[in-house]
């Protein structure tokens, strides 16, 4: 059975370290904030100029001077701080963000990432921090539903759309498995519960292997 | 004596000229100068090139001067929200120019030029549709595109606290963009919340030092641009 | 659970290793972690390349560890001053390499590392001695020279108040090069004259976000330079 | 008569504007925080991270975390600011630094600045914030004596000593003279009391002229 949107978010949450900053994308990524591992501290950052994200404030404590990347009322939790454009991106880049997890349109077997135009014609052009954050995370992963909802895969061989960031991605969480990239493609290191590889792969448009030891994505009870 | 406050919105405006770059501070409401860019209308300079992180909410502020038919060019990351009606429409009729740049790059370029550098190489947008067209080079391990500095002319930026030498504070992550853009305009108008006597900032807090500044407005309760969203969607 | 407090100064050492460069905060005496210096002297490191705005003065801190002969290299701006006693006599002895980088673009090749951008063009130096050797290219009216991002393995900083994720405020003009120092080496390590309980710090007021530092330890009584300096003069 | 230290200090301090924004270099130049204008407001920069400072403390005051680029203890006026060295070179090089006041071992009649180094061979080369703010100030003077302790000019046809920066320096005060410097050299605009153009014009080595309604320096009473 493949994984709601909320165990997706949960699946990934558990990979992220004690102690870790990460960039959570706008989207399906920003639900990863709901589900981080009790008794570990990982600290949010936010793009417009945030380290520190806390929950969602109660409708009645909204301020619109502290919203996150998505333009949503956040907290600031104790030990959290505010900085400027130029510093906020100096964290990214200078090697400061741990982890950035990623929605994703294609994702390539050589980590091409492609999330931000799928290059219709009629669309408006908008990039927003994915390419910086992509390239500037010391670890890049996204969390993506398998295929599109016409069922094309969205796990390919190389990126049609542009990039946003080629050779960046080293994982990805979708709702059927967590699936590496290494040097010969997409590796299966995890599937949903019922779900069988060949499904997986079935659905995936690069070359794929069943990686060694590969195991059942354990949810919560 | 240095007095940076100026008495009112219009009077601030008034170094703006037709054909200006302006830099306008704020990620989606948070630090936008909704009153600033009410006097920039009232004022009525136009073939202006703006750069700001998104193209506007709604019907106000930014998205009101675009509607105005004032903005020949934007330069922003993310010119796409559920609200940005007025410039999807100018940007669908060929009305308006875009130029895209990722926001680091963006924050980057800025501060590039408020720090007196020339261009710098940067990895972000190496091997994208967004570095077509520049300078690639490798050094070390990586490749980079060469950026240049973004300047303007005139900076509208939104602050909390201000005194008479243009000393700012801002609010939360209202910060954003507004320091860096400070830093990077021949003219930087600020408005603030509060206007308060020299020395009442502890100078450990400044955060824009006057120097970065040249008139300062007090709007002391500024729009809220998503009440009124709220408001216009209301019956 | 984030804890970056270090018991001691030794501990906080541990990371570093023969022939790093490390960044060390100060101007003269203001700023400058004199007891990190103390501890990496009894540390051990040998052949490292020092990024140091002055020489050091008189015969402690950075004078101390250059006279133990553990440093290959300087980079600075000024290595001169009335009390570099020890520096001079290394140099002249030839025991010793320095790179001379104007202050202004010092700090910004740190910045630029910090930043994760790569190099960048600077006016500063052209048509000097400093400009030998260095790429020059024209853009628009001016020259500039090519620079390089200056990274460090470690940073030793002085700060005034910490917290256990890292959140840094200095003193006065004591935060001169520690902010973009810590911004720009794999592991920074600050020596702070007050720790304080997190949430502490006004989350406007931090200077430094913890998310650029490693390390913290409690110097709750730093040695002042200049009364070291009056002292030895004393008969 | 040739002026004191005190005298070119004094006379120098004359023509900063009031708001300017200004950075006295170490030296000669920093006497001229003494003799600032009444009535003007006045900001010194420090490029150590300092604007707004004001003057030297009573001994029981001095503060070593407060010091200007000379190393010497000072204060801070109200409405005074302290930033990294990063963006205190922003202010510098980004246009915001109005007038830069530096010492000199010999300006050119092109306008060339050398301040920094002799090029003695047992020199230590030490060069701090000089090149930046030489280039990066809006406007550049120089304040020094019109000869060396033996007697050579420093105003010369082309400097012989490593340059600080090509073409910056706009005018120099000196204990003979205030001089511009323009497209044909040297141009005395002001003579100090009891001084005759021609023994400017033989104590400086380059190409000179006596400007137009050249007058005389006025002291204080």
């Amino acid at each position: 059975m493949s994984l709601t949107r909320d165990q997706m978010a949960w699946r990934m949450a558990q990979d992220i370290a004690d102690g870790a900053y990460v960039n959570l994308g706008i989207g399906l990524p920003e639900l990863v904030g709901n589900h981080l591992p009790p008794g570990r501290e990982i600290v949010l950052h936010s793009e417009n100029g945030i380290l520190g994200m806390g929950p969602e404030p109660a409708a009645t404590e909204r301020d619109y001077d502290l919203i996150n990347a998505g333009k949503k009322p956040v907290t600031l939790l104790p030990g959290g701080a505010y900085f400027h454009h130029a510093d906020s991106f100096a964290i990214v880049r200078g090697g400061r963000l741990d982890l950035c997890v990623l929605g994703a349109f294609q994702v390539a077997a050589i980590g091409d990432l492609a999330n931000w135009s799928t290059g219709a014609p009629d669309a408006i052009p908008a990039v927003g921090g994915a390419m910086d954050i992509a390239v500037g995370a010391r670890r890049c992963v996204v969390l993506t539903e398998h295929t599109t909802r016409d069922g094309k895969p969205k796990l390919v061989e190389r990126c049609t759309y542009p990039l946003t960031a080629p050779g960046v991605v080293r994982r990805v969480y979708t709702d059927l498995a967590v699936v590496d990239i290494d040097a010969g493609g997409f590796v299966v290191v995890e599937l949903a519960p019922g779900i069988g590889f060949e499904a997986v792969a079935a659905r995936t448009g690069g070359p794929i292997r069943r990686g060694d030891g590969c195991g059942i994505i354990a949810l919560p009870g | 004596m240095i007095d940076k406050r100026v008495d009112s919105l219009a009077a601030a405006m008034r170094p703006i000229r037709d054909g200006h770059t302006i830099h306008v501070s704020g990620f989606g409401e948070s630090g936008c100068p909704t009153e600033l860019l009410h006097a920039l209308i009232e004022h009525g300079a136009r073939g202006l090139t703006i750069v700001y992180n998104n193209a506007g909410n709604g019907h106000l502020g930014l998205a009101a001067l675009l509607e105005a038919g004032r903005v020949r060019k934007m330069i922003c990351s993310y010119p796409r929200s559920s609200h940005s009606v007025v410039f999807d429409r100018l940007y669908r009729a060929g009305a308006i120019e875009l130029e895209v740049v990722p926001q680091g790059t963006l924050a980057e370029r800025i501060r590039a030029a408020g720090a007196g550098i020339g261009p710098f190489y940067c990895r972000t947008s190496v091997g994208t549709p967004l570095a077509d067209g520049k300078e690639c080079r490798r050094f070390g391990d990586h490749d980079y595109v060469l950026e240049h500095p973004l300047r303007a002319d005139v900076a509208l930026i939104k602050a909390e606290t201000a005194d008479r030498w243009g000393n700012l504070t801002f609010r939360k992550a209202a910060r954003n963009f507004a320091p860096i853009m400070a830093m990077a305009a021949d003219h930087t108008i600020a408005q603030a919340r509060r206007l308060v006597e020299l020395g009442a900032i502890d100078p450990e807090q400044v955060v824009t030092p006057g120097a970065f500044v040249d008139a300062v407005v007090r709007v002391a309760n500024p729009i809220s641009e998503y009440e009124a969203l709220l408001a216009a969607k209301r019956p």
